[in-house]
């Protein structure tokens, strides 16, 4: 289809703004020299535009979506609604303290929940997405141990099946990386920890569930070498749907947690953002905290900064809207929806599990939590298909593929987590298919390779994309 | 009451059985017993739709929405037209993952593309990612771009707005870049401050145009010293000014980063905003961020697809210079839309109108007896000084009285005023009204 | 300032020369001059969307939206899940035509064929149409559908709503119908009333389960009278109520009709609203409107067609027995959009809540004074008489006062209450406490 | 796809409303013996049941939509959000006439300008689409005759080229129809006319421009002919988006005229309603008008029926919400759009008949206004081409058809509307598939008649479904 620069002409386009009512100022010296060169297209033609692509995009509503670590959950239509009312977009983020009450109770309850599911005592929601709010937690551990003069840890433990947003953080936050590889079952090598942790041990980074889909059993033990080497545990919450209600991290002996709304609390992702990664810690840490947060005092609110603050990580409050809808869907499930939530996610990728077993090969045969992770290596090596081929194969059936070739620690990858809000019928058309992929590539593998058929577009050369990058509409020369 | 979950009891006790499981307990055997919170949550009860609904209704009720506006500072109420609304809130590109399958992502991939190209025609620069948090954020984001062995240190001008100046110090912090503020001069960065700067270990200066003061810098004296210096100009610019004035392209910027929310999104209590970032061709590998690309597919045909991922953490992990693996695409569509809907000839006219009303404000204000503070060029923000015998308080909350959310107290005597296309000229003369009648009382 | 024509002047007349045109004037040659309107029109000047939103943004002011509605008497108040009003706005929903070309209109096809299902369900009928304007209409095209040649007497109760027997009225005038009216008794029809007209010419009898006062009739004894007499029972009746009530079909009703408006419809100060029709098969060919029917394409696949168009007006010309060729479409899919996002579990509860919450409301009323004028079993409205010394007018200026809309006022001392699952308990003893405080004072 | 009815299972489904929280009240011998057979279906697979349904459908924001008669133009999204303002959903029709002068507002000011554009003097809004305008035409030239003791008039004059709905709206108001065949240029033959027209005749129903695309230049000749022999005129405003701005139905001698809204004032027509056919009279008529008028009384309205009014046709004052946004459309365009538009609406149905010459075979061989009517008459013949055909291969293109076989005093004939919101390079393309289509099928006649192939289902046996009606889903046997 036509991009966006190549409709319309000169001169098309509509007036939506009226004439000035006052006199013009001149921007003098400051003046553009030409207009800028944006569509000249009229609204017919631009909704017309937006509806292709929209015709041309694939999300949770036009089909299964088992990305796994990505916890593609149904977003309820009414939260998008509460979202759009006027009372809360209305609202200017430096408006006086009495005029915001509604969106500082929001926040204040939002907070109070989350703290209560994750077992932390307080939480910030500055950060706008996972690894936005990892970055927070890793300053948070650096300010603690800085507050104690304990500057010579400069080591962040990260396990090799770790998302890779964790070590970027790390670096980013100033640390240096200790890789920690992982034991068979895909869990943490506790003696590998325990060598891995000293003086200069900051902290470790983990997720449990881990990315395998795995609890490790031995997460007290896990905490424990940390904090007796006096390192903080950071908990990546990417996996906590399999959990909440169920377990927290707080018990497991994790300081800080982050969260990610838009995947546990079901915010839709927006095709990449806005999300929202609050940050939530013990309360010796409460301190460090960025962003102002807001405080009870009587029957209001007042926002106040941490008094050791770490400072901003962002504008304001965080991604308000997106903290509203995470706050209405904590309303709508409450405290039996929340646990009961968790264990139909985990009873969902169990039994889509046991209905992919005998075709595909599970990359550890045990029981899982919200995802579990299957592995094609066999089939690439007797026969060629991929990991990326089956994924590829599952377009043109209108299911979006599971997570691709992540986590690195297993080959030829695919990471499936269908999520509790997915009916039984989903998830057994779902295997049907796969398996059905499966079988017809094993007898004929070469036309697997050519799938999809019947998207707008077929595969893409991505490597041509990289080599010699377009990344900007070129207009003809006149 | 509401949960969700679609399966019956009945049907989850078959496929319990069917996955192998005799109970819902087993399900979560690898769950240490000490680890397991064996109690309830302390949450309410779930609520049916409607109650939720009832409940959020009151909660913003504890709001007020103020129908006459005249506070910037970071944060802009512009006309958001009837066709951007509609275009972002269709299903498929609200509830998408990143568009990680390309085949069935071209909608996402190629609005995204469209974004980077009308950002890059916006600032004048040859390269945008797919944004970034918010403008904040992209201010950080860019001064870490500009690190290099040698040149650690990055310079910060003290009229930019306090919270990206927050967020960077924040950035610096953790990564252990050192960063200096260069004085300001009567609301502007002091050149002569700037030109005084050791060449050594800089690395970039980051700059507003306007500024937080609302003020006009001399950015083509500023690109001019932080050169010489071998240096990298970032410049923070306004997205609506950029419809009238010169573009961080046409001043020789090396990066151009800015707050997109003016760009077609509600003022939301500060959130989700759009973070843009741009940068001149020789930074496109540093850039972070997500970015599109254009390619073609295997019969010829053109398509687009995430590119450039070598930079980003998922393959370099700690290598990575950046952490950033999201953007904000829904923002960055509606950007997109409200660029494509109103066009050059109404962003021109937005543009226009901002700078007009806020020159109109001003000069009544200084009727009332609020004189500006700084001399010089501005856009649509501009700071006053109160009369004698009164206070910024005093003022605003006279005008909070009337429905007016007046300009922002930055202190007891001095206020920073906004005005966009959305105030009226009559607007403006109640408001003005309002403060003789308080210096009158 | 807008006007939604996309091409310039340049184009237009470049596109004027190739179609053989010398002038914007030669287009309209055809039209002689003493016809043309030789001046401009006398209305404003066209304006930019801003405009015309604050402009409406005045006009709606200029309304009171009740927070507390205690009014039904044809439009009422009910819960509007956040589902049907995403599901409705899709554009591809909103800007289609009537789907002629079955092809590429399989999506609205299916939504009719799914809204006649469930209509045909929830009346017990078995066939429905595609939905006609609204219920006074649809009774009105159902009481034309019984008239036969032998037959051109139609009897209505007195106890149906004003509206809807205005409208039958007109066209019962239009079409030479003789329409008499059975009074009513004690808030009913007035069975021995019905019983005693004349078999002869007798087409059908038209009565509302809950009638206009809330009253629910005795519809069984009615089917059997009117059918002994050989007529026609038209059933209106409220969709809600047969969540738990008993359906036409339950009584042996020939046709069911309705106003959909409590499926899913906001209030909109009447309109637009929702006539929902179905009747027994043998009636199949003479119901009015659009009907969606099944049937397979050259390949053999499921799909669906507008059908039976042998009925309708542009084949049969004068001899169509409605002239009626569209529908409601877009408010059929929000009945229907309703009903699937309810259930059959959602429905009854609402069914219930409305039911219940009227009968406590009745009794509160009655303690403050206010007599319940009929006897015997009503759904969710009821009509009262007003305590000695107070009027309607005197009681529902004071319930404005507090922001309640109270019952519609029949006459000077009967008011028409109605509650639904949106009134809260508190809501009810707060005006029930309205209504006792004006009675001492 | 699966219908909804075979989506979900026996228990699934959303609990939306809270438990009542008053004592329950029994419906006795009332209540029903078995709950209603509904969809019992998750909210997550109701989601993608109706987003399927959308991919399904096709409105003008999918393509260029040139349905002759039916006039598809552009509908401005900003009415769609002012008619979602609470401050117009949230009002009860029945509310005291103070609280409601917001929409008593927008009545009055509405029939304002759409007089002056109609040239008529008052206009009522209660008829829901042109049918029903039609038919409250009719009774109110019944009303009119009928008050002066006229009571021998009873017939009304069509002509053979009408819309279907004016006999039938006839018929309805109790008129016998006297068919008025057309003269060879589709327009009225005034010798046939003047025959006709006697002390009998109650009235002429007529559009102008004709169904044909022409505009009648005897117009004033045909209304002198009518109301000469007494009776009044009546004009069907389906075909005023060429006219608007340019001629008035007053001007020409109608007495009384219904327009629709949701074609000539851009309201959308959601898939077949709701639309709003307002009718207007001169002031002779004003008094038998239906429903109840605002009535400007000082500084405010009040609703009054008129004092001969015919009753209503419909309850309350008509679809309110597309009253409203056909008011914003007139307040955006103005005095200056208005004729605009209908300039361009000529233009652009002229110029593409200029592009298919050559190919097509125009029914009549002038300048047209808003539509034209081309004839496949030939190619039927010659070739076996239908109108059908060419219709159903355009639907492989993304193009809506031109309404088929309509007029019916055209052969084969395919009626084409472009309307003003087009722009030119829409025009060019279809122009150029529809004479690709013909050229194709011309070299290879077969092929046609098995198109369209990409559609999601092909082309619908309609005698079946006539034959043996399937108008419900019948569930399984249990």
């Amino acid at each position: 289809m036509k991009l966006i620069f190549e409709l319309g002409t000169d001169g098309q386009g509509t007036d939506l703004l009226p004439e000035c009512d006052v006199p013009k100022a001149d921007p003098g010296p400051f003046a553009r020299s030409s207009a800028v060169r944006l569509p000249q297209v009229s609204e017919v033609e631009l909704s017309r535009h937006y509806a292709a692509l929209a015709r041309r995009a694939h999300g949770v509503s036009d089909g299964f979506y088992p990305l796994g670590s990505c916890t593609m959950k149904y977003s309820p239509k009414i939260n998008e609604e509460l979202a759009s009312m006027r009372e809360f977009t209305g609202i200017h983020p430096l408006q006086p303290e009495d005029s915001v009450q509604g969106c500082l109770e929001v926040l204040a309850r939002c907070e109070t929940m989350l703290c209560e599911i994750t077992g932390m005592d307080s939480m910030s929601f500055q950060p706008a997405a996972g690894a936005h709010g990892e970055f927070t937690g890793l300053l948070l551990i650096r300010a603690y141990h800085k507050s104690r003069g304990d500057e010579q840890r400069r080591k962040i433990i990260v396990p090799d099946s770790a998302h890779g947003t964790n070590p970027a953080s790390a670096a980013m936050a100033g640390y240096e990386v200790v890789n920690l590889p992982s034991g068979p079952d895909g869990c943490v090598d506790l003696d590998a920890l325990k060598q891995a942790a000293d003086e200069k041990t900051a902290g470790l980074m983990l997720t449990n569930p881990n990315t395998v889909g795995l609890f490790d059993r031995n997460i007290l033990d896990i905490t424990k070498i940390i904090h007796d080497a006096g390192g903080l545990c950071y908990y990546d919450g990417a996996n906590m749907n399999a959990i909440m209600g169920i377990a927290r991290p707080g018990d497991m002996g994790f300081d800080i947690v982050h969260l990610n709304l838009h995947k546990t609390f079901s915010t839709p992702h927006g095709g990449g953002g806005p999300g929202s990664g609050p940050v939530g810690c013990k309360a010796s840490l409460s301190r460090f905290l960025p962003g102002f947060l807001p405080n009870p005092c009587g029957s209001r609110y007042s926002l106040k900064r941490p008094p050791n603050s770490i400072g901003d990580v962002k504008a304001f409050y965080g991604n308000f809207l997106v903290v509203l809808k995470a706050y209405a869907y904590l309303l709508e499930l409450g405290k039996e929806g929340i646990p009961e939530a968790a264990r139909n996610a985990v009873l969902n990728a169990n039994y889509m599990m046991s209905l992919l077993k005998g075709h595909f090969q599970a990359a550890y045969d045990r029981p899982c939590m919200h995802e579990f992770v299957i592995t094609l290596e066999q089939e690439k090596k007797t026969s060629g298909i991929s990991a990326a081929d089956i994924a590829k194969a599952l377009l043109d059936h209108g299911i979006h593929p599971p997570t691709m070739y992540f986590p690195l620690i297993v080959q030829e990858a695919l990471m499936i987590e269908p999520t509790e809000t997915e009916p039984r019928e989903t998830l057994e058309e779902a295997a049907k298919v796969m398996n059905q992929i499966l079988d017809e590539a094993q007898k004929e593998p070469s036309t697997i390779h050519l799938q999809p058929l019947h998207t707008p577009v077929r595969r893409l050369d991505e490597v041509a994309a990289a080599r010699r990058p377009i990344v900007c509409y070129e207009y003809p020369q006149e | 009451m509401g949960s969700y979950v679609p399966n019956t009891k009945k049907e989850q006790e078959e496929m319990l059985r069917a996955a192998g499981f005799s109970s819902f307990d087993r399900l979560y055997d690898d769950i240490p017993a000490d680890v397991r919170l064996n109690r309830e949550l302390k949450l309410p009860s779930g609520l049916s739709e409607m109650e939720v609904r009832s409940s959020l209704e009151e909660t913003g009720k504890k709001n007020h929405v103020f129908p006459h506006i005249f506070r910037g500072a970071g944060a802009y109420r512009h006309y958001i037209p009837a066709f951007v609304k509609s275009t972002v809130s269709k299903e498929a590109f609200v509830t998408a993952y990143t568009p990680y399958q390309a085949e069935i992502s071209q909608g996402l991939l190629q609005s995204i593309f469209e974004y980077q190209t009308m950002i890059c025609s916006l600032t004048g620069m040859d390269v945008s990612n797919a944004s970034v948090y918010d403008g904040a954020a992209a201010a950080a984001e860019a001064v870490a771009m500009c690190r290099e062995r040698k040149r650690d240190t990055v310079y910060v001008s003290a009229a930019v707005q306090p919270q990206a100046l927050s967020v960077i110090r924040t950035y610096c912090a953790g990564n252990g870049i050192k960063l200096v503020l260069v004085q300001e001069k009567d609301g502007r960065t002091d050149l002569e401050a700037l030109d005084a700067l050791p060449e050594e270990a800089f690395a970039c200066f980051y700059v507003q145009q306007p500024n937080f003061y609302g003020c006009l810098e001399d950015c083509s004296a500023i690109a001019r010293i932080v050169h010489n210096k071998g240096g990298k100009l970032i410049l923070g610019c306004n997205p609506i000014s950029l419809g009238i004035l010169k573009s961080p392209g046409d001043y020789g910027a090396d990066i151009a980063v800015g707050e997109g929310q003016p760009l077609g999104m509600p003022l939301s209590f500060g959130g989700p905003y759009l973070g843009f970032m741009a940068a001149r061709k020789e930074l496109m590998r540093r850039l972070p961020g997500r970015i599109v690309g254009q390619t073609a597919d295997i019969d010829g045909k053109r398509g687009f697809v995430l590119t450039l991922q070598a930079r980003e953490q998922h393959i370099r992990r700690e290598k990575a210079s950046s952490n950033i693996c999201s953007n904000q695409a829904l923002c960055a569509m509606t950007a997109a839309a409200y660029l494509a809907v109103m066009g050059a000839r109404g962003l021109a006219r937005a543009a226009e109108s901002c700078m007009a009303k806020a020159h109109y404000l001003q000069e009544q204000l200084e009727n009332a007896g609020c004189r500006r503070v700084h001399q010089g060029p501005y856009f649509h923000e501009f700071v006053t000084v109160c009369p004698p015998g009164l206070s910024s308080p005093q003022i605003l909350k006279a005008l909070e009285k009337q429905d007016f959310l007046g300009g922002l107290p930055l202190d007891d005597s001095r206020i920073l005023w906004c005005a966009t296309e959305m105030n009226t000229k009559t607007e403006i003369d109640q408001l003005v009204q309002i403060i003789k009648e308080v210096a009158e009382a």
